[in-house]
């Protein structure tokens, strides 16, 4: 299990350094100043800023500085602001995203997970045919559709929860609906799979002819089998979040990591973009080893051998 | 009636695709205490469905107990509720499955899963089940079972798994096992192992079996009644002796003539043409007749009456009527014969 | 804020509510409060409010804030001696002549990296051009040789190169222009300005919260000279980019002040007649012809096509719709007036129209058969924001539409690229803006001289040229300056080498108990340094 | 017999190993000797993992051998080969699957699964020669001509496994390893499968290697058998020999385990039930494998590996209880 | 059962049936495929059905619906700015009225004819922007996809066929690429390029193949040693008769049930990009791009949102539920 966690550690410190080669490229690549008065200010004054920032050398000893400076926890200085350091922006904003998403998350799975049971449980029947349905458009309906539709209905026109903001629980409510309706469908759907599929296992069988009682059978052997998968679709998840919370952040104005992030790349805050870029990919990349490492601890088959064959 | 299980006209129907499958069709058996009854057969003939309806495990939809009576020490368990049947399996009447890698919970340590049964139906205590689940396991020969209750089923070999399957259905001392191929997965070295285990614990706990299996070898080994089944009826039952060296059904006859004989030189084996009926659309007559060397125009049209051949043997067969020629059973299955 | 969730009507009594809080929405985060760094109008709103400069601009008018009063001015009308008032910082200490000299020598202090630092090029601030100009070895980046001069605490002494253009008093009120405190900036380092505790105040209101990505709350300056005529106690900005979420917490009351976007103030007019209001502004957006590289548009009868071709009106009406003007003019209406009292526009109030629709097509064909083409195809480079987004499909629809045979492709970029394909004069029209640098017609006109790095198109004309010389080295003679930039927008006009397209307008709502807030078309963005709150 | 016979095939010390992981090999198949001669029938028998298929399919080259030889009719087939002496090989080894339901392309055609070996050996000349062919072989497997335009899901097992020795046969090869050919299927159609194979050895003269881990099946089918234990080969010799006068203990036990379809013999019958499991072909215990359930262990057996010697003629044995060096040296 | 009335089991019928050989071995019924199996199990799946015809409609729409008025994309008349949808005989129907806010529009601005989807801010008509989005959103889901399914597939078939050292290397890589968040590379694909339909595209692509390689890869290790692939390797088959008859035909109904989820994927993808601002270039529409250029007016003219918003939904559901049922279809459990 050590060894597992390690090579994956390995591999995610070769992903990372891979996202900050990509991104530090890209940004190479774009066209344009990162001036933004560029137009204002004389060839010389560029040629100052450009060397103040070091832009006047040559790409590889860019890149090895912005890499020796990234180990160091300098990620630079955002462009728009006043080139106040990027790490500030997203010590302070990225706490709100993390809460946002992880709270969607937990609502969606939580969710999701019941109604995948239900459904899967009354295979067949109403209940069933309803939650796939249901599934079935929350996967489809885009999440900033839905969060104006529900901004209208429950802060304009019925006036439960305020319009914007982060700060009680009531203004979570919406976001948090908005991006987890999504997590619900997908969670709901692959739910409903597995449990089709445990509740035609011979183990289910076995407990039946134990005699234990339906509540029993399901609680105490299908659900757990069924939700040990459902840990795999985590990781990929996370990525919709992050896509939800992109937007969403913005259309209730939640000062978040996302809101922030449109806002660098409409900008050109290259600095901004990149150290965003850095933290999703370094939270997608977690979030995948924390599910492949919980995978080996829920799954006992996995525990002891370490790894899981793909 | 003093049958401790007694089967009555069974029918058993799936509803599939558009198709009706008769599973089971009419089958009647007896079951006394203490004895083994086997069951053998066609794979398809309804072997499973028959010991699956006396579970009550029969998963509707797509399945139902169309017609029938399963008397359980005379009392319907066709008619039972769930609540009802809930306390009767695994207390009264147990089941082993065939397949041991998937029988077990992958999630669930061995022990809680024996435990589960103990506690339902004996309402012992965590500890005290516990205690007990460690008693079964040494009873079914796992070596060091302090330590193997907390282990999962993935650390426990086929063979041992088997054991720790029959382990959770003995765990209430039922009286009835039902045994569904409970050796067909394993290796013929376990697969002896496991059988000795069976027959100790059953002189030891005069439970009664069903054992359902397709391989004679372990009929043989293993019970004192059979019955032989085919396209969901039972076409002849008997003792043990009764089937094996006097058989009366062409059915049972191919089944023993199929079998290379390991003490014996066999030239040839006598195989079965063809392949079993469709249970979706079941032949009219006989189920065995478009495979019976010995078929006549009767057995296509008409299913054959039990004859009784002795107060344990009976079987469903044209030939048996006083109207049929005489057929000689092949030579092949002479294993009475004793070489 | 006031959170009246009742849209009143009855807030006609001229009381004063007791909660004197104003909360608006807006678009964008304050970036930097650091007055050589604000290029945006969000920084320079924030710094207008809480710091003073000398002069102050309210309704379109300067006022005096820190000097006392007019300045006593030499006889060649090139010194200006101003007196300062007693007033504080906000950590208590006075604000001495001595920060003016700093802050105006910070700005012209190429290491604390100015962005506006011509301006006092443009005014005409002794030397400030020759320490600009990197080519001057001898004055560039010499910030002490800037003609500002501490006589004593409270005396303050500005030298300029000529007679002070009539823009000087407004101007003063800029942040460029605001005094700086050496000790505090120098201390801050780094942090200058960068949050609520890092910058001193001087203005009528102190910034009291600043959550970056949030909003930022104002509270009134006791100490500021003049704290009693600040009626507000609180104000309020919250952060929303979303308009359709703005408008949803200007109607569900949390917030008192929205600004319209064009799609909602059809519904406002009807819903909220009495509190919807609209102000033009001096932003000018107009169409860059590259006459430089395209051997085409060099011709005039195809730039009179151009500017003939597309329906203005249908543009400010139809897709703006926020109180935007069409305009055929360089130099933006009510803006500012000339010696007479009167505004720029009064000679030409409708600029210098190039006809209809239908006349566009008469140019095309002269300039199809002066250039022998039958067809075009035009590179229109824009950028990529929702707003030009939406101008260009409609502009690029209307030359497409009036002039057959002419292809448009629009080339929307981001903001960096755009401009450096316009540098690189890889375009043929590009849609572009201006805002005023300061009240001057000057501001609109000096940069499309020849040589002019702002001059883009490549339009050169020597008698334009000349006139706007004139005009920048003669201050003297106001008339005559006056005139001679008239004659040079008249000039200009008549060759067409933009295609003027708006004047843009503002669009709010503000709740009917909100008074004296307004959105000026010089000065602080959103003035509400003497707004006040009615009972409701 | 045996000794006038001519070998068709000879495998020499043959290894397979499998990299299961960075640090762990696994010996399927660990030094394995024995010859099958023209026209007979090798059974190979032993419990599952134990390498019978394994051996099987390093033979017909479906894995390359670790070490050792596989000589087939004189020619060395075990090391590296092409493409075309690897097809060249197929044309006169083929194989027969266990499972009737895996073996069979579900997307293809009866008619077009039987003619594949035609199709990559252009044995056919024409569309019609190969139809024809085709329903030769269906006919010979007792199958009709109908058969050849359906797909193989609607067929049962027993004519599944049929298709498969149509297609095994159509390329009329010498010798066939048929892999556990009946162990999937119902007791009354596993005897028409091994009819059909023993007709078919007598018509055309086949050489077959049947792997199964049914002993009864096992015998009535073989000339000889082998039976393998962890990766080795633990003893060879007629079937007669093999079940009459059993020399390795596991051969003993293995046969004592077997339940007889015979109540009688079942009554009576003394049985050496072995301990535990088969060890894991990772790590496989050292010296005589079987050591670790053999009831009659010696220290010897933990140290060196018995040798693989021929006691009597045609029985071979790998057992220190049989060396007669050992037996020396333990006296 | 044992009481069966003898009276109609006549002596005659007690003579030896006459059984041949080929009567037992007979299969009754015509011969099905694998193929028509699915296909069948597909057409009596009700909900995947309806949803078929459902896509049938809008793609036909997609190809017809521009034409119908003789509009372009561009025809651009601020006259007729922001009416709403309008239909002749369906006026009885509110939300084809004509009317806003209980204002005949049409009436206040003196316009005759009618727009069935109404028009947006320029005057365009949004019936023919509609279908043409629907067009251009279908034709970024179609390439997408299908350079998905190629690079997924051949990424996925080599890494899972070669095995050993290749495929080792190949999923080092995907696990690489994989731990980097699509966001991310769209954003930052999209930054470097021009934005447009090829962007997109290329952007779509650069991470929506992964899936299609993980699964083809999972395929291809499972039938590679499976029963029939081993034999037509013993029968001395090539690599490429055991790809293309073996390996891709079987793994062809787990790449299809993929494919009908990239088409909404990349569907999805596109409309977020518009809607962050990445998308389609103007004139051009998408869906998404409608739907963003509607959602400013969403709570003034809803029905410039209503309809791409009811077609994308729609889209998306149809290709859902289309999937889930042809992997029902598929799906060897199901199958007797
Ligand atoms: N859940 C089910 N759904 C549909 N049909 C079923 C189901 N279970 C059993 N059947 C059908 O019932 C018939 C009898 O099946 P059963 O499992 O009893 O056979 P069996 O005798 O146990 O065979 P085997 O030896 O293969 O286990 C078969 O035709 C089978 O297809
Ligand atoms: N491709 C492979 N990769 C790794 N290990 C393998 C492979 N094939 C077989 N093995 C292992 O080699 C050993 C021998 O396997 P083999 O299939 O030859 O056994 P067998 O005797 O045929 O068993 P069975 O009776 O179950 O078919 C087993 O432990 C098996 O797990
Ligand atoms: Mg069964
Ligand atoms: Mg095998």
């Amino acid at each position: 299990m050590i060894r597992y966690i390690l090579k994956r550690v390995g591999y995610m410190i070769v992903t990372f350094y891979v996202v900050i080669t990509l991104t530090f490229l890209a940004m190479k690549m774009l066209p344009g100043t990162p001036f933004k008065f560029a137009n204002r200010l004389s060839p010389e004054q560029l040629n100052q800023l450009k060397h103040y920032y070091g832009l006047d050398q040559p790409i590889p000893i860019q890149y090895l500085h912005y890499l020796w400076n990234f180990i160091h926890g300098n990620l630079g200085g955002s462009f728009q602001y006043g080139m106040q350091p990027v790490t500030e922006f997203l010590f302070q904003r990225f706490p709100i995203s993390l809460q946002l998403g992880f709270e969607s998350m937990i609502f969606g799975t939580v969710l999701g997970i019941f109604l995948g049971i239900v459904s899967g449980i009354y295979r067949g029947r109403f209940l069933d045919w309803g939650t796939v349905t249901l599934a079935v458009v929350f996967i489809s309906i885009p999440s900033f559709i839905f969060a104006a539709i529900l901004q209208y209905f429950f802060s304009v026109q019925i006036r439960i929860f305020p319009v914007i903001g982060w700060s009680g629980p009531m203004t979570h409510v919406l976001p948090v609906v908005s991006i987890g309706v999504g997590v619900m469908a997908t969670i709901a759907r692959f739910m409903r799979t597995e449990m089709v599929e445990v509740l035609n296992q011979d183990y289910i069988v076995t407990a039946q002819a134990k005699g234990l009682s339906t509540n029993a059978v399901i609680f105490r052997h299908a659900i757990r089998n069924a939700m040990i998968p459902i840990v795999t679709v985590i990781g990929p998840l996370t990525s919709a979040v992050v896509t939800g919370s992109l937007v969403i952040e913005n259309i209730f104005a939640i000062p978040g990591i996302g809101s922030q992030f449109v806002d660098a790349i409409v900008t050109n805050d290259y600095p901004m973009i990149m150290g965003t870029t850095e933290l999703y990919a370094g939270l997608f990349i977690v979030t995948i080893l924390i599910v492949d490492v919980l995978y080996g601890v829920i799954d006992p088959r996995i525990r002891v051998s370490g790894g899981k064959s793909i | 009636m003093n049958h401790l299980l007694e089967i009555k006209d069974l029918n058993v129907i799936f509803h599939i695709f558009g198709a009706d499958v008769q599973a089971v069709r009419g089958i009647s058996l007896q079951l006394n205490k203490g004895e083994t009854l086997a069951i053998v057969g066609e794979s398809g003939s309804g072997k499973s469905v028959t010991s699956k309806a006396v579970m009550g495990l029969i998963p509707n939809p797509p399945g139902e107990i169309a017609t029938g009576e399963i008397l359980f020490e005379g009392r319907d368990l066709v008619k039972y509720s769930k609540k009802q049947m809930q306390k009767v399996r695994g207390k009264e009447i147990s089941m082993i499955f065939q397949d041991p890698m998937t029988a077990l919970n992958p999630t669930m340590k061995i022990g809680k899963q024996i435990m589960e049964g103990l506690i339902k139906h004996q309402s012992l205590s965590k500890h005290d089940a516990k205690k007990r689940a460690i008693e079964l396991l040494q009873l079914v020969g796992i070596p060091n079972p302090e330590k193997r209750v907390d282990e999962y089923p993935h650390q426990f070999s086929g063979g041992m798994r088997q054991r720790v399957v029959i382990a959770i259905a003995l765990a209430c001392n039922p009286k009835i096992l039902i045994a569904d191929e409970p050796t067909t997965a394993l290796d013929v070295t376990i697969q002896a192992q496991i059988l000795d285990l069976m027959r100790d614990l059953q002189e030891k706990t005069g439970t009664a079996i069903i054992l359902i299996t397709h391989d004679l070898g372990v009929v043989a080994n293993l019970a004192q009644r059979v019955a032989v089944m085919y396209g969901g009826k039972i076409v002849e039952t008997g003792t043990l002796d009764e089937i094996f060296y006097n058989p009366k059904h062409p059915y049972t006859w191919g089944l023993l003539s199929s079998m290379p004989k390991l003490h014996a030189k066999t030239d040839k084996l006598l195989a079965i043409p063809g392949t079993p009926p469709d249970l979706s659309n079941p032949p009219k007559g006989c189920p065995f007749a478009p495979r019976c060397p010995h078929a006549m125009k009767v057995c296509t049209e008409h299913m054959p009456a039990y004859t009784e051949l002795s107060a344990t043997q009976k079987a469903a067969c044209w030939l048996l009527d006083e109207r049929a020629p005489k057929v000689d059973p092949p030579t092949t299955i002479g294993v009475g014969g004793e070489s | 804020g006031s959170s009246s969730s009742k849209d009143s009507e009855k807030g006609s009594s001229s009381e004063l509510a007791k909660d004197q809080t104003l909360t608006m929405s807006i678009n964008a985060d304050i970036p930097t409060l650091d007055p050589n760094l604000a290029t945006d109008t969000t920084s320079t709103n924030a710094i207008e409010m809480t710091e003073a400069g000398l002069t102050r601009m309210h309704d379109n008018k300067f006022e005096w804030d820190l000097a006392k009063g007019a300045p006593k001015v030499s006889a060649d009308k090139k010194t200006y001696t101003f007196t300062l008032r007693d007033a504080k910082w906000s950590d208590g200490k006075p604000i001495t002549a001595q920060d003016f000299v700093y802050g105006w020598q910070r700005q012209n202090d190429p290491k604390a990296k100015p962005a506006y630092n011509f301006l006092f090029a443009s005014v005409g601030i002794k030397n400030a051009a020759k320490i600009e100009d990197s080519t001057n070895k001898a004055f560039y980046g010499k910030y002490e040789k800037l003609g500002v001069k501490a006589l004593d605490d409270k005396t303050l002494q500005v030298t300029l190169e000529q007679a002070a253009p009539p823009f000087f008093y407004s101007i003063l009120s800029q942040p460029q222009f605001m005094p700086q405190r050496e000790d505090f900036v120098k201390k801050q380092g780094n942090k200058y300005a960068t949050s609520t505790d890092t910058l001193l105040y001087s203005g009528p209101f102190v910034l009291s919260k600043w959550e970056k990505g949030t909003g930022w709350t104002y509270k009134k300056n006791k100490d500021y000279w003049n704290a009693k005529s600040t009626k507000l106690q609180t104000v309020n900005f919250k952060v929303v980019k979303e308009t359709g979420t703005a408008i949803n917490m200007y109607k569900t009351g949390q917030s008192d002040i929205v600004q319209l976007s064009a799609e909602f103030i059809d519904q406002f007019k009807k819903q909220y007649p009495k509190e919807i209001q609209t102000a033009t502004n001096p932003g000018t957006y107009y169409l860059y012809i590259n006459e430089k590289t395209n051997k085409y548009l060099k011709n005039l009868n195809l730039r009179k096509a151009l500017n003939a071709a597309i329906d203005r009106q249908g543009l400010t009406s139809a897709i703006l719709n926020d109180g935007s003007v069409p305009s055929n003019y360089v130099v933006p209406k009510n803006f500012v007036n000339g010696p007479d009292g009167k505004d720029f526009r009064s000679k030409h109030p409708d600029g210098f129209s190039a006809g209809e629709a239908s006349e566009a097509k008469t140019y095309w064909n002269k300039a199809k058969k002066e250039l022998g083409i039958k067809t075009l195809k035009i590179n229109f480079l824009s950028q990529d924001t929702s707003k030009a987004k939406q101008i260009d499909a409609y502009v690029a629809n209307q030359i497409k539409k009036n002039l057959p045979g002419v292809t448009v492709d629009v080339n929307e970029q981001p903001w960096a690229n755009y401009l450096k394909l316009n540098n690189e004069f890889k375009y043929d029209i590009a849609f572009s803006g201006w805002f005023p640098d300061y009240q001057d017609p000057m501001t609109y006109l000096d940069m499309w001289t020849t040589g002019n790095p702002m001059n883009t198109i490549g339009w050169s004309n020597k008698k334009f040229d000349g006139l706007i010389k004139d005009a920048q080295t003669d201050t003297a003679d106001t008339t005559k300056r006056w005139n001679d930039l008239v004659s040079a927008e008249e000039l200009m006009m008549s060759e067409y080498p933009i295609v003027p397209l708006f004047q843009q307008g503002y669009t709010w709502s503000q709740k009917s108990y909100v008074k004296g807030y307004s959105q000026p078309s010089y000065g602080p963005e959103f003035d509400f340094a003497k707004a006040y709150i009615l009972k409701h | 017999m045996a000794e006038q016979r001519e070998k068709l095939l000879q495998v020499k010390n043959l290894k397979k190993y499998f990299n299961v992981s960075r640090h762990d090999v696994l010996k399927a198949v660990d030094g394995v000797t024995f010859d099958v001669y023209k026209g007979e029938t090798l059974g190979l028998v032993g419990e599952s993992g134990c390498g019978k298929s394994t051996t099987g399919r390093t033979i017909i080259r479906l894995y390359d051998p670790t070490e050792g030889e596989v000589i087939f009719d004189d020619q060395d087939v075990g090391g590296k080969l092409n493409h075309s002496d690897k097809k060249k090989l197929s044309k006169r080894m083929q194989m027969i699957f266990q499972d009737p339901y895996a073996s069979l392309n579900p997307r293809m055609m009866v008619k077009d699964i039987i003619a594949e070996g035609l199709d990559i050996h252009h044995l056919a000349k024409s569309p019609k020669e190969r139809m024809e062919r085709v329903y030769e072989m269906l006919e010979t497997v007792g199958l009709n001509r109908e058969h050849a335009n359906r797909y193989p899901h609607e067929f049962s097992g027993g004519q599944r496994q049929r298709i498969g020795i149509a297609r095994a046969l159509a390329v009329d090869p010498d010798f066939i390893i048929a892999d556990e050919p009946i162990s999937a299927l119902d007791v009354s159609i596993q005897a028409q499968v091994v009819n059909l194979l023993q007709e078919l050895q007598e018509k055309q003269g086949l050489t077959y290697l049947f792997i199964a881990h049914d002993l009864s099946m096992v015998k009535h089918i073989s000339d000889r058998v082998g039976v393998m234990y962890l990766g080795n080969m633990a003893e060879l010799a007629t079937s007669d020999e093999v079940y009459e006068h059993p020399l390795h203990p596991y051969t003993q036990s293995l046969l004592s385990a077997i339940p007889v379809a015979d109540p009688k013999i079942e009554r009576s019958r003394e049985r050496i039930i072995l301990e535990g499991d088969v060890p894991s072909p990772i790590d496989p215990p050292s010296g005589c494998r079987f050591r670790t359930r053999c009831p009659f262990a010696m220290d010897v057996c933990a140290k060196v590996r018995p040798k693989w010697h021929e006691v009597e003629e045609g029985h071979w044995v790998a057992c220190h209880l049989h060396d007669e060096e050992m037996k020396t040296e333990k006296a | 059962m044992t009481a069966k009335s003898n009276a109609e089991v006549t002596k005659e019928l007690f003579v030896p049936a006459y059984l041949s050989d080929t009567e037992s071995e007979k299969i009754s019924g015509k011969s099905v495929s694998a193929w028509k199996d699915a296909l069948r199990r597909f057409l009596t799946n009700k909900g995947a059905m309806l949803s078929m015809i459902i896509l049938t409609v809008i793609i036909l729409l997609a190809l017809i619906g521009p034409h119908i008025f003789g509009y372009d994309i561009d025809n651009q008349d601020v006259s007729r700015a922001n009416l709403p949808p309008k239909i002749e005989g369906l006026t009885w129907l509110p939300a084809f009225s004509g009317y806003e806010n209980g204002v005949d529009i049409y009436k206040e601005k003196n316009i005759s004819k009618n727009y069935w989807f109404g028009t947006d801010q320029f005057g365009r008509d949004l019936w023919t922007r509609t279908w043409k989005g629907t067009q251009i959103s279908l034709i970024i889901a179609l390439i997408a996809t299908l350079a998905d399914v190629l690079i997924g597939v051949v990424y996925g078939g080599v890494s899972g066929y070669f095995g050993g050292a290749v495929d080792n290397a190949l999923q080092r890589i995907l696990e690489v690429i994989a731990g980097i968040p699509s966001l991310v590379w769209i954003i930052l694909l999209i930054l470097i390029m021009q934005p447009g339909l090829i962007t997109i595209t290329i952007a779509i692509l650069a991470t929506s193949w992964l899936s299609m390689a993980r699964i083809v890869r999972g395929e291809m290790l499972k039938l590679k040693n499976q029963e029939f692939v081993l034999a037509s390797r013993t029968l001395g088959a090539g690599d490429g008769r055991i790809i293309f008859k073996h390996l891709i035909p079987n793994s062809l109904g787990m790449i299809i049930i993929n494919t009908m989820f990239s088409v909404p994927n990349a569907i999805f993808f596109e409309a977020f990009l518009s809607f962050i601002g990445l998308g389609i270039r103007q004139p051009q529409a998408s869906l998404g791009s409608l739907i963003n250029d509607g959602y400013q007016m969403l709570q003034i003219h809803p029905y410039q949102t209503l309809y791409p918003g009811i077609i994308i939904s729609l889209l998306l559901i149809c290709f859902n539920i289309m999937g889930d049922g042809l992997r029902d279809a598929f799906d060897p459990k199901l199958r007797r």
